[in-house]
Formats: C-alpha cells, sequence, structure tokens
C-alpha cells in the first residue's frame, strides 16, 4: 500500500500455535478485547518449532518486536515443549545480542486456549514497552 | 400438450381464475409506488414527511417505501438533524454506479 | 426479621383461596390491575405475604378492601394462581380478625356451623310463631320491632367494636398518626363510597356491575328504611307501599340476576363461589322476594290466612341480620366504605410528611 | 512456475465489512503478484458463492486460493473442499483470518484494522504462492475405540459403537459402572431410578460381545494417534476370583475391622474396605479397596473367593479414536460456606439424596426428625466472587424434583427455597409449578446479597433479604440444610493432563466449536460426551454420548484415515546426520539412515506429528516443516511489513 | 400432460422430514456412513429457522457462517435427495424396516436445475406482497428467491398473489419458469424415519393486551432477528411504524411461555438468551440506545451462557424483573409499558419507542396425524414424546421412527445439533439391526 500508514504503533509478530494459542486470539476478537492493530500473527504447530532466523528475520525487516504466544503445559505435543520453546528463545536472544539488538524485543509467555486477557495484557504492556525503548 | 416455453402464463391464465385482491393488491401497490416515487422527486424526504405529505399512515409509507428501497428504486440517504429519521431519495437507476 | 409460616395458607384455604401457592412472582396481577397504583401495589404483594405466612402485614393491611374483583388478575396469571380470589379470600379473613366475638371466623371456615345458625333461628321464629298462637298482628308487631332492635344492637355491639378494632389494626397499630380534624374532613369519602361504591368505575369494563351493585345499595338500604322507618308493612301510603315494591323487586331481579351468574360461571368473577357468597345473594334475593310477596298477600288481603309466609319472611330476616348481616359478607359493605376511609385517613398523613 | 490466485474477502455479512473497508482490501491486492482474480463477497461460505468459486477455478484454472473470512478453526476444512471439488490441490488454499484477528479484535478502530486486514491477506498470498501441492498421508486406522468411563453417558456410547460395528474398550476407574447416575436413584421425568438405568445399560453392554468392559481401570499413558492410538491401561485387582455367597460376604464384611467414609454415599455412612456399593451393583463381584486395606487376612478366613495373590496388570491397547466420558464431581462446598462443616445438619444435595434414600417413614438426619428444610441454590455455581461462573444446568430441576418427592414421601415436610433466580428450563418447568402448588416456599437473594446460615441454641436459621417481597429480611428455622451444589470438572483431571484435552473457561473439556463440532476436541480422534464437557442432565449426556459415538466410529470405520501431510522433511545435501533432531523428536520418528554413502536423518512421516520441535535444534537448518519452510514463513513476515 | 399419470415410487434408506438444523446434522452424518438419504422440507429452502437468524449465543459467530457450509454440505452430498416445498403426506408401516410414504411436492413453477438464480424475473414481477421471510417487515415480489443464502438458492412463483402477466417468463434467459407444472406425488420406500419438524413460535395476537398487530412498533423476537441479520430489511434497525431510529428499546419475556393463560406451562427455553443476545447485538448497531429487559428468571442455564448474561449486564443492558401487564401506545408511535418492578414491590409505567415480545417455542403440530396404522404418541405439551428418554433420546412410541431436534421439545442450537446426531445413531444400530 502506498503512502499513508495509518497504524503507526510497534509492530509486533506473534507466533501463535494452531490448536492452543491461536484460539485464545480468536476468543480476545470474539469477546471484542481490543489490542493495537500493528499485532501480527503467524500461527504454527508448536511454539518450540520457531526457528531463530525467522525472529531475527522479522526483526531486520522491520518489526519492532516478536512475541511467542507458547503452548506452555497445555501442549498438545509433550511437556518437553515449554523447555524447547525456552531454548528458542534463549538462543535467539543471545543472536540478538550479538547483534546489537535489544533482546527484550523477543517476549514469550504461555498463552492457553482460553487465556484471551492474559494475551490481551501481554501484547499491550509489549507495545508500550517497545514504544517507550524506541522512543529513547 | 406441448406448451410452447415462455408463454406458460398464458396457459394457466386459461384455468386458473385470478382472485380480485390480487389484481387490487396490484393497483394499490402501482399507485403508492408512483405517489411515493413522485414524492421523493423534488426532494429527499423522511417517513413522517411522506406520511404527511401523501396523507397515508407512517406505516404504511415505511412499509412501501423499504419494499421499494428492496426492489432498488430508492436509496437511503442522510440522517435529519435530530439523528431520529433518515432520508430517503431516489436511486439514479444505476447510472452513477461507482 | 420476620418469621416464615407455611401453614398459614391452609388456614387461608378454609376461607376460599386454594391456588395461591402457585404464585411465581412475576407481578403480572398487579401490572393488570387498574386499582393498583405505585402507592398502593397489589395483589401481588397480599399473595407473597399469604404464601409466606406474613399475619401481621396482612393484618395491617387495607389493600385487599382496595380490591374490586373484576377477575382481570385471575384470567390473565400465567400460573393460574387465582390472585383475584386471593384477595377475596383475604377480605373473609380480615373479616374474622377485625370480629371480636370470632363468631365470622366459624361461619366462614364451616358450612355446618353456617347451616345450624340458620336452622336454630328459623326454629327460634317458628317456635316464637306458635308460642303467640300464630297471631299475625302480634307477630308482626314484634317483627318490626325486631328489626329495629337488631339494627342498633348489631351496629352497636358488633360491628362498632370491630370498626374499631380494624382501625386500631391498620391505623393505630403501624403507627400512622392521623390529626383529629382530618377524621371529619375525611368524612365525605366514607359516605361517597359507602353509597356509590365508585372505585369498581376504576376497573375496566365493569359499568355495568357497578351500575348493579349500585341499584342493590340502594334498593336495600331503602328498603331497609321503608320497612323499618316508614313501616311498609303497616303503611296505608299508597306512595309508600309502591315505593317498597319498586325497593323490593330491583334487590331480587339484581340478587336474581347474581345468582344466575353465579351458576352459569361465565365471569371470572363468579366462577369460585365460597358458601358466604350464596348465603348472600340468596338471603337477599330471598328477602326482596318475600318482603315482596308478604306485601303483595296484604294488598290481595291474603296474608291474615297465610301466615306462614310472613313467619318464612322474618325468618329470613332474622337470619340476614343476626348471621350475615354481622358475621357475613354484608360486612364488606361496611369494612370496605370504612377502608376507603382510613385509605384516606393514611393517604393524608403521608402527604403531609 | 507462477501461480494463478483467486482471492475471496468475505464481508461476512457486515461481521467483518461493517469495521473493515473490504472493498479497499480488494483494490489493495488484486495487483499483488500472483493475483489473478479478488472479489469480495457477502457469504463466502454460502452454497452459491462455493460454487462461484468451483466455477472460477475450473474456468480460469486458478491453482491457488485465499479466502480472507472467520478463523480457520471453523471454516478451512469448508474451503480445502471446495477447492478440491473443483479440482485443485488443497494445500494450495490458504486461509486469512481477517474476522476474529481483524474486524472483532480491532472493532474500535476501523482504519487499522483495514489496514491490518491487508496485510493479512497480503501474507496469505505470499504464502499461496510459495505453497506445494500435497498429498494426505494415508494410515490404516484400527476399528476400536476406548471409551473412557462407565458412566450411563460411556456405557450408551459403548453399546452404540458397539452396535455400529467397532470393536469397543470401556475402561472405568472404579471397581462399578454407573457413575453418578447409579448414586442419584430418584431421577426426574420418568418413573426409573438411576440404579434400574444403570442396569439396563449395563445389561446391553454385557450383551455386545463387541464390548470389553475394564474396571478398576485407568489410562496411564498412549502414543500414537488419531487412527492409531496405542493406549497403556493398568488395571488393578479386585483381589476376587469370583463371585462368593451372600452369606460368606456377609461375614468378610463383618470381620473387615477397616472402616472409612463411603464416598459412595458422599460420606454421610462409613465401609469396609472389603465391599460393594450396593446389592445389586455391577459387576456384581465385591472389590478390596488397597488403599485403605490392612492386610489383616480376616476376611481370607471367611470368603473361600478372596484373592490376594491378583496382580495389577498392564494392558496394552490399540484403538483409533478415544471417546472421553469422564464425567463431573459435585461441587464440594468450602469448610464454611453457608456452615457447611460448621453447622452439623448442614448437607450437600448429593447427600442429601443419600439421606433421602436411606429413610423410609421418617425422614432422619442425625437422629433428628427432619420437617423444615431449607435448600440453598448455585452453591459453587454462578459464584460472583469465586471461580465458577458457569450455571449448572441440572441443580435448580433435579432439587426441585427431590424436595417434590421428598414432600410426598414424609408427612408434614416443609420446603423452602432459596435460590437466585429458579432455572427449570423446557419443560422441567411443570416440576417448579408442581412444588408450588404444594406448599414450597421459594426466595429469592440477590445476586451479591447470599443467604445466611446460623446456629442460633440448637436451632439452625437461615436468613435472606427477599427480592419477591421488598427486600424484605425473612428467616426460617430449618431442621436441615441442603447446599444445592453445582457440577465441577472431575478434580482428578490426570486424563485431560494425559492427552492435552483443552479446557474452556469453565475448566470443562472444550469441543472445538459448539455447533460445528461439538463433540470433537482438538486433539484428533478424541471426542467428548456427557458431562465431562459441561454439566448436562442425563437426557442430554446421552445425546452428546451418541453424537460423539457417531463422530468416533466416523473416523475409524473406513479403516483408513488421510492424515496432514504437514510432517517434518530433511535436507538430504545439508543433513550431517548429528543426532539433535532424534533427540528433540518426542515420537521418535527419526532415524539414522545411509544414503549415498553419507549419513543422513530421516523422517518417519506415519509417526511424524507435525508438530517442528526438531526445526530449530538443527545446527545446519536441514529440517522444514512441509508447509511450513524457511521461505513460507519469511515471504509472509515480509508481507505483513507494508512498507516492505 | 396426464394427471391420472401414476404416482413415482422412490426408495431410499433413510427419510428426513424438515430440513433445519437438526434434519440437516441426521442427514449428513447418515449419508456419511453410506445411507441413501431423501429429506424433506415444506419450506422453499432448507435451514429451518437457523438460516434466518443474526447471530448466535453464546458465541456471537454469526448463524449464516454455520448454516450455510451446512446446508451446502447437504445440498451436494451425493447421498442425499432434497425435496422442497415438499408435504408428507402419509406414513404407512409395513413391518420392521419397511416404510410406506406419501409426500406431495407443490409446483414452484420454476425448474430448479436450470435456474441461476440471476433475479431477472423478480426485477420484472410487478406485483408486491408481504415478505413471509422477512417476518412482514417489508415486501417481496410473487416472483422471488426466497432470501439471499436459501438453498436452493433459485426462484419460485408465488401463485396466490400472481397476476399471471407472464413477465417474468419473458425475462428470463434460462426459460425456467414453467406456468406448466402441477402437484406431484411420490410413494417412498424407507427403511426408518427421521422426524425433525422443528417447533412454531407463539403468535402474540393471542395476547391482545400487548397490542401486537395493533401497535406497529411493537414486533416479534424474530422480527428483530432479521432486523439484525446480514440480510436484513432496512438498511439498519429501524421502528416499523414510522421508520425512526429507535433508541429505548424494551424485552418482554415468556410472552407465551410459562403462561398457563394462553395453554403453554413450560418454558421455552431459548426467549432469555436470544433476547440477551439481540440486547448486545442492539448495543453494537445502536450505541446510543437503552436497552431493557423484562424478565421473570434469566435461563442462562447453557455452557457460556450464564457468563454471557453477566456481560450484558456489564454492557449496560437493564434487567428489570417482572411480567410486563399491558401495553398501551402513544400518539407518536412509543409506547407505555406496565408492569410490576417486583424488585421494588411497586406497579410502574415505563415508556420505550420499540418493543420486542420474546415469544416462546410451540411443537410444529401436524405431524403425527400422518402416521397412519401406529400412534407417534405426543407428550403433555404436543411435543413427539420421546418414549425412552433417559437411554435413548431419538426414539418415539414408533418403532424405526426417530425424533431430531426441536420437535421434542424446546432447546438451543447446540442441543438440537447434538440431538440430530443422536437421532442418526440411533438411526444407524436401527438399519444396522436388519442387516444382521
Amino acid at each position: 500500500m502506498a503512502g499513508g500508514k495509518v497504524n503507526d504503533g510497534p509492530r509486533i509478530l506473534v507466533f501463535s500455535t494452531d490448536k492452543i494459542s491461536d484460539p485464545a486470539i480468536d476468543m480476545a476478537g470474539l469477546l471484542k478485547l481490543h489490542y493495537p492493530p500493528t499485532v501480527y500473527t503467524i500461527s504454527i504447530p508448536c511454539s518450540s518449532a520457531v526457528k531463530p532466523r525467522w525472529i531475527l528475520h522479522a526483526l531486520e525487516q522491520g518489526f519492532d518486536g516478536v512475541f511467542i504466544a507458547a503452548d506452555g503445559t497445555d501442549c498438545p505435543y509433550g511437556e518437553s515443549c515449554t523447555e524447547k520453546t525456552g531454548q528458542v528463545v534463549s538462543t535467539t536472544m543471545q543472536m540478538m545480542k550479538d547483534k546489537g539488538m535489544d533482546p527484550a524485543r523477543l517476549k514469550m509467555a504461555a498463552i492457553c486456549s482460553v487465556c484471551s486477557e492474559p494475551f490481551v495484557n501481554h501484547v499491550k504492556s509489549f507495545s508500550e514497552y517497545l514504544r517507550k525503548s524506541s522512543n529513547s | 400438450m406441448e406448451v410452447e416455453k415462455g408463454k406458460t402464463a398464458k396457459y394457466l391464465k386459461e384455468k386458473h381464475e385470478i382472485p380480485k385482491q390480487v389484481t387490487e393488491h396490484l393497483k394499490y401497490f402501482t399507485k403508492t409506488k408512483k405517489m411515493l416515487l413522485n414524492a421523493l422527486r423534488e426532494e429527499d424526504k423522511t417517513i413522517p414527511q411522506l406520511a404527511e405529505e401523501l396523507g397515508l399512515p407512517a406505516q404504511e409509507v415505511m412499509f412501501q417505501l423499504m419494499s421499494l428501497l428492496k426492489y432498488g428504486f430508492v436509496e437511503t440517504g442522510e440522517m435529519d438533524d435530530m439523528d431520529e429519521y433518515f432520508y430517503y431519495k431516489l436511486k439514479s437507476n444505476g447510472k452513477n454506479k461507482s | 426479621m420476620a418469621r416464615i409460616n407455611p401453614e398459614f395458607t391452609d388456614e387461608l384455604k378454609k376461607y376460599g383461596a386454594f391456588d395461591a401457592n402457585a404464585c411465581y412472582n412475576c407481578g403480572n396481577c398487579t401490572a393488570v390491575c387498574s386499582l393498583a397504583t405505585e402507592e398502593e401495589s397489589f395483589p401481588r404483594e397480599m399473595v407473597r405475604f399469604s404464601v409466606l405466612g406474613l399475619k401481621e402485614n396482612l393484618e395491617t393491611s387495607l389493600k385487599p378492601w382496595l380490591c374490586y374483583y373484576c377477575g382481570e388478575c385471575s384470567e390473565t396469571c400465567p400460573r393460574e394462581a387465582n390472585p383475584g380470589e386471593l384477595m377475596m379470600s383475604l377480605r373473609r379473613w380480615l373479616i374474622a380478625r377485625y370480629d371480636w366475638t370470632g363468631l365470622s371466623g366459624l361461619f366462614y371456615k364451616s358450612l355446618a356451623v353456617s347451616l345450624s345458625a340458620f336452622v336454630v333461628l328459623a326454629a327460634v321464629v317458628a317456635w316464637f310463631g306458635a308460642y303467640e298462637n300464630f297471631n299475625l298482628p302480634v307477630i308482626m308487631h314484634y317483627g318490626h320491632y325486631f328489626e329495629m332492635a337488631a339494627i342498633t344492637v348489631v351496629f352497636a355491639f358488633i360491628l362498632l367494636p370491630n370498626i374499631i378494632r380494624m382501625w386500631w389494626l391498620t391505623i393505630y397499630k403501624p403507627g400512622v398518626r392521623v390529626p383529629v380534624s382530618v377524621y371529619f374532613t375525611a368524612i365525605g369519602d366514607l359516605i361517597v363510597h359507602m353509597f356509590t361504591q365508585k372505585r369498581t368505575l376504576g376497573c375496566e369494563d365493569n359499568q355495568l356491575r357497578w351500575f348493579e351493585h349500585f341499584i342493590l345499595v340502594l334498593g336495600y338500604l331503602s328498603l331497609l328504611f321503608t320497612t323499618v322507618v316508614l313501616d311498609w308493612f303497616a303503611s296505608q301510603s299508597l306512595f309508600v307501599v309502591v315505593l317498597g315494591y319498586v325497593e323490593s323487586a330491583v334487590i331480587f331481579v339484581v340478587t336474581f340476576d347474581f345468582v344466575r351468574r353465579r351458576i352459569i360461571k361465565d365471569q371470572e368473577i363468579s366462577k369460585h363461589a365460597h358458601p358466604s357468597d350464596w348465603f348472600f345473594v340468596i338471603w337477599l334475593f330471598l328477602m326482596g322476594l318475600s318482603a315482596f310477596a308478604v306485601r303483595l298477600f296484604i294488598d290481595l288481603q291474603m296474608l291474615d290466612n297465610n301466615v306462614w309466609l310472613y313467619l318464612v319472611h322474618l325468618m329470613i330476616l332474622v337470619q340476614w341480620a343476626l348471621v350475615i348481616v354481622p358475621f357475613g359478607k354484608w360486612t364488606h359493605f361496611l369494612y370496605r366504605s370504612f377502608a376507603m376511609y382510613f385509605e384516606k385517613l393514611i393517604e393524608y398523613t403521608r402527604s403531609t410528611k | 512456475m507462477k501461480k494463478k490466485i483467486g482471492v475471496y474477502i468475505c464481508h461476512c455479512g457486515g461481521n467483518i465489512s461493517d469495521y473493515v473497508d473490504v472493498e479497499k482490501v480488494r483494490e489493495a491486492v488484486k495487483n499483488e503478484e500472483g493475483v489473478f482474480l479478488a472479489k469480495t463477497t457477502m457469504f463466502a461460505c454460502a452454497d452459491s458463492n462455493q460454487k462461484e468459486m468451483v466455477e472460477d477455478i475450473r474456468k480460469e484454472a486458478l491453482d491457488g486460493v485465499v479466502v480472507a473470512s472467520c478463523s480457520p478453526k471453523l471454516h478451512l476444512l469448508t474451503f480445502r473442499g471446495v477447492v478440491e471439488r473443483a479440482g485443485m490441490n488443497k494445500y494450495n488454499y490458504v486461509h486469512a483470518n481477517i474476522r476474529e484477528q481483524v474486524s472483532w479484535a480491532h472493532s474500535d478502530n476501523k482504519p487499522g484494522a483495514t489496514e491490518k486486514a491487508i496485510q493479512v491477506v497480503k501474507a496469505a498470498i505470499a504464502k499461496v504462492r510459495h505453497a506445494e501441492a500435497l498429498e494426505p498421508i494415508k494410515v490404516k486406522s484400527t476399528k476400536a475405540v476406548a471409551v473412557i468411563g462407565a458412566g450411563v453417558a460411556g456405557m450408551r456410547a459403548a453399546i452404540e459403537l458397539a452396535e455400529a460395528g467397532a470393536e469397543v474398550y470401556l475402561i472405568e476407574r472404579e471397581y462399578f459402572v454407573g457413575g453418578r447416575t447409579a448414586q442419584w436413584d430418584d431421577l426426574c421425568i420418568t418413573e426409573e431410578t438411576g440404579k434400574e438405568l444403570v442396569t439396563r445399560l449395563y445389561d446391553e453392554v454385557m450383551k455386545h460381545k463387541h464390548v470389553t468392559l475394564f474396571t478398576g481401570a485407568e489410562l496411564v499413558d498412549y502414543s500414537g494417534s488419531v487412527g492409531n492410538f496405542n493406549l497403556k491401561v493398568k488395571v488393578t485387582p479386585r483381589y476376587f476370583k469370583l463371585q462368593c455367597s451372600s452369606d460368606e460376604l456377609q461375614k468378610a464384611i463383618e470381620v473387615c475391622p477397616v472402616e472409612v467414609p463411603d464416598e459412595f454415599n458422599f460420606n454421610i455412612t462409613t465401609r469396609k474396605a472389603i465391599y460393594h456399593n450396593y446389592p445389586s451393583e455391577y459387576p456384581q463381584l465385591p472389590a478390596i479397596d488397597m488403599k485403605n486395606c490392612t492386610r489383616c487376612g480376616e476376611c481370607e478366613k471367611v470368603c473361600s473367593s478372596v484373592d490376594f495373590s491378583q496382580k495389577t496388570e498392564m494392558l496394552n491397547l490399540k484403538v483409533g479414536s478415544i471417546l472421553l466420558a469422564t464425567g463431573f464431581d459435585p461441587y464440594e462446598p468450602k469448610k464454611g460456606e453457608f456452615g457447611y462443616g460448621e453447622i452439623d445438619n448442614v448437607v450437600t444435595f448429593p447427600q442429601f439424596k443419600r439421606i433421602v434414600h436411606y429413610c423410609d417413614d421418617k425422614l432422619m438426619y442425625k437422629g433428628k426428625e427432619i420437617k423444615h428444610i431449607a435448600y440453598i441454590y448455585c452453591v459453587g455455581s454462578r459464584q460472583v466472587d469465586g471461580e465458577n461462573k458457569y450455571c449448572s444446568r441440572y441443580c435448580c430441576t433435579a432439587n426441585i424434583h427431590t424436595a417434590i418427592t421428598v414432600k410426598k414421601k414424609y408427612k408434614n415436610i416443609y420446603n423452602y427455597h432459596f435460590n437466585r433466580g429458579i432455572r427449570t428450563y423446557g419443560k422441567a418447568e411443570v416440576w417448579y409449578d408442581e412444588s408450588s402448588r404444594l406448599g414450597d416456599i421459594y426466595l429469592q437473594s440477590f445476586e451479591d446479597h447470599p443467604p445466611v446460615v446460623e446456629k442460633r441454641g440448637d436451632q439452625t436459621f437461615v436468613k435472606i433479604r427477599d427480592i419477591l417481597t421488598t427486600d424484605k429480611e425473612l428467616e426460617v428455622a430449618a431442621d436441615l440444610v441442603v447446599l444445592v451444589t453445582g457440577m465441577v470438572p472431575r478434580a482428578d483431571n490426570s486424563i485431560g493432563n494425559l492427552l492435552k484435552v483443552p479446557k474452556g473457561r469453565d475448566k470443562f473439556f472444550n469441543e472445538i466449536h459448539m455447533k460445528l463440532r461439538p463433540v470433537e476436541t482438538v486433539i484428533d480422534g478424541v471426542t467428548i460426551a456427557g458431562a465431562s464437557q459441561g454439566p448436562k442432565n442425563i437426557m442430554e449426556s446421552m445425546n452428546s454420548a451418541l453424537a460423539a459415538a457417531t463422530k468416533s466410529f466416523s473416523l475409524v470405520d473406513s479403516g483408513e484415515l488421510a492424515l496432514e501431510p504437514t510432517v517434518a522433511r530433511v535436507n538430504e545435501e545439508a543433513c550431517e546426520w548429528c543426532g539433535k533432531c532424534e533427540e528433540a523428536c518426542p515420537y521418535s520418528a527419526f532415524e539414522k539412515v545411509e544414503k549415498n554413502g553419507k549419513t543422513i536423518a530421516k523422517v518417519n512421516a506415519a509417526v511424524c506429528k507435525g508438530c517442528g520441535m526438531c526445526l530449530p535444534v538443527c545446527p545446519e537448518n536441514a529440517l522444514d516443516l512441509i508447509g511450513l519452510s524457511d521461505e513460507d514463513v519469511e515471504s509472509m513476515i515480509d508481507a505483513l511489513i507494508p512498507n516492505a | 400432460m396426464n394427471m391420472q399419470e401414476p404416482r413415482k415410487t422412490l426408495e431410499y434408506d433413510v427419510l428426513v422430514i424438515g430440513g433445519g438444523i437438526a434434519g440437516g446434522e441426521s442427514a449428513i452424518n447418515l449419508a456419511n456412513l453410506g445411507y441413501k438419504v431423501l429429506l424433506v422440507e415444506k419450506d422453499l429452502s432448507i435451514g429451518g429457522k437457523m438460516i434466518l437468524l443474526s447471530k448466535v449465543f453464546p458465541t456471537l459467530d454469526c448463524a449464516a457462517c454455520i448454516t450455510t457450509p451446512k446446508v451446502s454440505e447437504i445440498a451436494r452430498h451425493p447421498n442425499i435427495t432434497i425435496f422442497t416445498g415438499t408435504e408428507t403426506r402419509k406414513i404407512t408401516k409395513k413391518g420392521e424396516h419397511r416404510f410406506e410414504v406419501d409426500i406431495l411436492q407443490k409446483p414452484r413453477y420454476v425448474h430448479i436445475e436450470d435456474c441461476t438464480g440471476c433475479q431477472l424475473c423478480e426485477e420484472a414481477c410487478p406485483v408486491s406482497v408481504t415478505d413471509e421471510y422477512q417476518y412482514g417487515l417489508v415486501g417481496r415480489k410473487a416472483a422471488f428467491i426466497p432470501f439471499s443464502i436459501a438453498s436452493p438458492r433459485v426462484a419460485a412463483i408465488d401463485i396466490e398473489n400472481c397476476t399471471l402477466c407472464g413477465a417474468c417468463e419473458r425475462v428470463c434467459p434460462t426459460n425456467c419458469i414453467d406456468f406448466t407444472m402441477t402437484e406431484e406425488e411420490f410413494l417412498v420406500k424407507v427403511k426408518a424415519i427421521v422426524v425433525a419438524t422443528g417447533f412454531n413460535l407463539f403468535d402474540p395476537l393471542k395476547i391482545p393486551r400487548y397490542g401486537y398487530g395493533k401497535f406497529r412498533n411493537v414486533l416479534t423476537s424474530m422480527q428483530m432477528e432479521r432486523q439484525l441479520a446480514p440480510t436484513r430489511p432496512f438498511n439498519t434497525v429501524l421502528r416499523p411504524g414510522d421508520g425512526k431510529l429507535p433508541d429505548n428499546i424494551a424485552y418482554v419475556l415468556c410472552t407465551g411461555s410459562r403462561d398457563k393463560s394462553v395453554g403453554n406451562p413450560i418454558c421455552s427455553q431459548i426467549c432469555c438468551m436470544y433476547s440477551i443476545k439481540q440486547a448486545q447485538l442492539l448495543m453494537g448497531a445502536l450505541p446510543m440506545a437503552d436497552i431493557t429487559i423484562y424478565y421473570l428468571h434469566i435461563r442462562a442455564f447453557g455452557k457460556g451462557f450464564n457468563e454471557f448474561y453477566v456481560q450484558a449486564q456489564d454492557m449496560g443492558v437493564e434487567f428489570v424483573k417482572g411480567k410486563v401487564g399491558k401495553i398501551t401506545e402513544k400518539e407518536n408511535g412509543n409506547l407505555i409499558l406496565r408492569y410490576e418492578d417486583v424488585e421494588a414491590g411497586t406497579v410502574q409505567e415505563a415508556e420505550h419507542d420499540m418493543v420486542v415480545l420474546s415469544v416462546g417455542v410451540l411443537p410444529n403440530l401436524g405431524i403425527s396425524d400422518v402416521f397412519e396404522n401406529e400412534k407417534l404418541e405426543l407428550d403433555p405439551f404436543n411435543f413427539i414424546n420421546q418414549s425412552d428418554m433417559l437411554a435413548s433420546p431419538a426414539k418415539t412410541s414408533i418403532e424405526g421412527v426417530f425424533v431430531a431436534g426441536t420437535a421434542s421439545g424446546p432447546m438451543d442450537i447446540p442441543d438440537s445439533i447434538l440431538s440430530g446426531g443422536a437421532a442418526s445413531a440411533e438411526t444407524t444400530s436401527y438399519l444396522r439391526r436388519e442387516s444382521l
């Protein structure tokens, strides 16, 4: 779209999961819990499948932050999900540091399938953080 | 008996008498339609305005006008100052379709 | 803090209310009642108090008297809880509460007691007739004086104390303090309501019923006046004689219509008749009819040979005066008028606050 | 080869178009690379539009389609079906969610929503551009279903499945079948008692040779996926060889020294460690509760059937689908909640049912005759402060029905119902009417002002500010206070945790969609029935059990299942076999193979579930999920950036 | 054409009577298992009442989003044959797994397979009559497509109101209009029957004190449902009396339910929730409007229902406990509601500019009379009796005849769908028994 960008808040990419956190984000819409329209989701099977390079790609391409809406203990693929998602996050944060990026631009939280309000609260405060940090 | 396609109404007309109220209803509709469209030709009007002008009950104007809206003769315009009634206007028969 | 008494409805059932428990408190009855106002909302409140057995709240309330039983509430009640009949039953129950003798309650609750009272009184009259050797002039003489005496005694010793009790329950006990002067200024309402029952007109589609009631009251009171003061049966004045005929005719025609309706039950109000209702209309009808017949026999000079007719009339009269007037449905007429009067007093007090 | 893509943007009858300018979206995406046609439509899912799409695809030979509409959870399958009918590969279809995640989420910001919708659709187009035609993986499925829970819903589902032709394993954790219904006795609506209903269903279950019932059995582990679940079931023995004579059993019970609260009677009575719940209970074989048995051996001396040598067994079952009918727990009031646990004549509704069951001509509790009973409704349901916001649905009706029974069974009973608005929905309204007519008194409290139960002297009083009497304070002296407790999810949710069945806001198992897929869960192959899904009465449980049985059966019926082909894929050139993927995979889908003289990883497609856990661990970035390659994701990311 | 032509005989495994959401669910399930299903619907479109709704509680999904794909799945299923505009006249049980059914298809005067739904006939038709699919709020032509998401979405001729001018025929590009069509009778042989005949709505004319029919701004909830639906009659919610944008709307619950004085003692189970739903939708459509719901008890009992009710309260919907006693009309079309505010214990009057009567659910009578030699038993409220309600809720008094959805009593959409699923399950086992 040429010109007039309507949404000028911090852009956040959310990696949600097909069975757990994406339904929660759907439900946030259903309940008309509003959050910034600069939050975009890409839904994948499991949060532990996020590759660090995708995150870096997003940040390099212009996203201000990446939020991993993790399955947590509800993951249908097993208990190791939390730990593995954590590893992805720490690896990526290290890579971000190496590249001179603020590692706080990546955030992860477990979002259960009905955690609509927590999701909205997370992205709102994340967005607030990103806005402040980009201004400072 | 094979009836020619596209002309079957005539065939049924011979066997089936049309009730009087059906034709009367048609006349009534045609008449009110004309009245309403004429009244709107001058300027955009609200339903109470039309009712007063035409001496028809407001609910009757509402029903007929909404039918005309559905059939594509009329479209909805602005709201009045009190935010109570819509103005209705003639549809420019698709000429201005953007 | 009020304690719930679920047994109360069993007692109330003896006064006629059978269905009040079915109420689910939707308020439809109050909403359709054209006499209910924001200040005086009924009948649901009365139904509720009855179901909970809050006797105190019931006996201090005038609301049962504000209802004229058009039947709309019962007809439209979604639970068929019959609020109209409950109001009627409450009126009966209240009469029993007002009555210091306790006889009202006894008569209302037991058909056997009522019938026995009627039989005993009839027997007394028959015995009296026999005692006087069926001497017509003597019997008629006593009969006339009985009427006067009965009115005085019943009023002085039963009705007046009862009205005072009613005042005590509904005005004094709830703590309504009315300036004495208001008792006098409001008296007009008492008279108007007593003679016209004009509040009935507030009910929808009720003009005919009101009219019938109105001429019945007029007929009854004027016949009372005509027999007691003008001494109808002894009068030679053509005016008095004809007046008496007209009055008694009005009474039995109207009451005949009432009885007819209670039999065919075409209206909500006439669907649920308590024995006391039957007694009232039947005795009124018989009174009108027998008085008419007595006078007719006098005029046809047949009464001397038909003493029994006067005795029958006297029996009816005695039963009426000693059972129905002091303890039966007749009292509605009185209490209702006073309820209006008291209501006016309360309204006044409320408005000055 | 460049794709010819069709884009359809749905108004959703205003749900989208009220907040998103769909025309503007269409304008913005129509010139995107590969987009051949872009249309808006009132209802993309309507039949007429589906037909139009099929025609478009056929006529224009489209090989990529995007529908921007509601959540893919609703209609991804619908539109995959549409493109398939038109002869297109269904994996070239991409669904863009511009309703739940755009129009509804940003209904406060129309321009913002429109701009986001444009990006979301562009990202979907980008994904289609890279999408490849795939074929589903066909696997054989086992024509067997495991039904967990042998309450009435579970038994009914088992019968239905067996009649339809599946092999059924009915797995019950307790030693006896019937679940809550067996404890319930008098049921509403019919003359039949709970026990009779249980007996009837049990007899039918037993008639079917295709149903195998396991009692004292628990699902402890599972592997595999829809079509082929491998279940590990632990069966604890009853320590009884066969039915012993009733005399011997009686003696054995007498001699048992252990006495524990009887859960079947909601702890108002006690039982021995050797027990059955009621004389005609099924299976007709008592059990010894090893948790409480002291192994004193007394019973063995008097009853020849006792056999302590029986061992816990582990069974391996293979099924194609799992049907959960695990039921509910009655809410257990907290200590002090309406005097529960503190005032001795305060009981719960289930306990009250058992008390009524044990009292014949006089209603007695703790040695006192009961005349005045106060029922307090919504205990544990519709909580204003607590967590249970939901209505438990059955309690108003069940309790009123019980109150009527009590009134008819014993003399001079007075019932007082302290409610928050009676919810005898549907035909149950007649019970409410009947109980009122019998003289029951209904009192309604304000939401934030519950009734108070207090003890003064040796009398228990219930006080209320009654809505129906204009906020008047009223009180009742009650001989017994019954807390009408609602339904809560099973406290022991081990099975839900094991299978990872998601729970709803009310913490009951959640279906995918209440109307579109009411008995399915997001875990493929796992269906839910009865009160495990939320409060239900018996009839409603039966309906859901039958519906779930139909669903489970349709999964295993054909003997073959088509699985999503979105599994992991190894870039054989890049792979240097380090074994990290094998370590990461929870399903052991990787194996080490030699190919062209090189050791590489190989994916077993039938085992791989496509979770992608292996993806980030590969140091060579040699792993991809089919349909979720780096290219796919990165092109979507690019498209989501408006100035990119 | 010979009128005496012997009627055609058709053979199917299952006959489903009623193409609403419950009948549809049963038909799909059975067809998926390979049974040949005949679905007869007396209306011109399948989809029942649900397809005409706005959104559904408690998720606020649009009703069309759920019905249209389902309806389209039914329509194209190779194992399902649909007869619309068709009545079931007579059902005779000839033995186990043998039923003979007489059905009668009314002429549509349009060949369904040729019609493209182009609406040219509709445009050409000069006649305008009341549109029953918009519940009388607006007109429609005598040549018409029932509604835009109808299935089949093809034209029909309303012969009662047609002047036989022939205008439609002349413009029809595919010559699909055919006035020579006549009623057709069929004899259908089936093995089992699913009755899913749905419900009727209470007619508020039976409560004259509410003024429905007399006061134009007193609507039924179904009329409001249409006003809120995507295929709505007006451009927004308007008063039918004069087109005013309402800003103070009242809901009168239990209109014709839980009311012995109109002969319906039971609770309709859905009115509370659909009223709350409409209130929420109205708050979205008319942000300035006040909504008041006059209720007796709020029956928010299903999954997520109570939460939905609380949500409406939080949104500002006013709930007043009290049954409305009567409604009177003011000169300006506003309405005065008289009710007792039960919490306050006093009678009140309130003015609203539009009143919605939340009408109840009544049985759709008639189907039981169709059965010839065996009696289809009804319950005391004239719904179809469930002979084994607790173990087999879909069973009726006749073996081989099953009931689905609201034909057996009031229920909401999820329950109807589950009940449809149950009916298909019972039918399946019944049919399996034959093959054994």
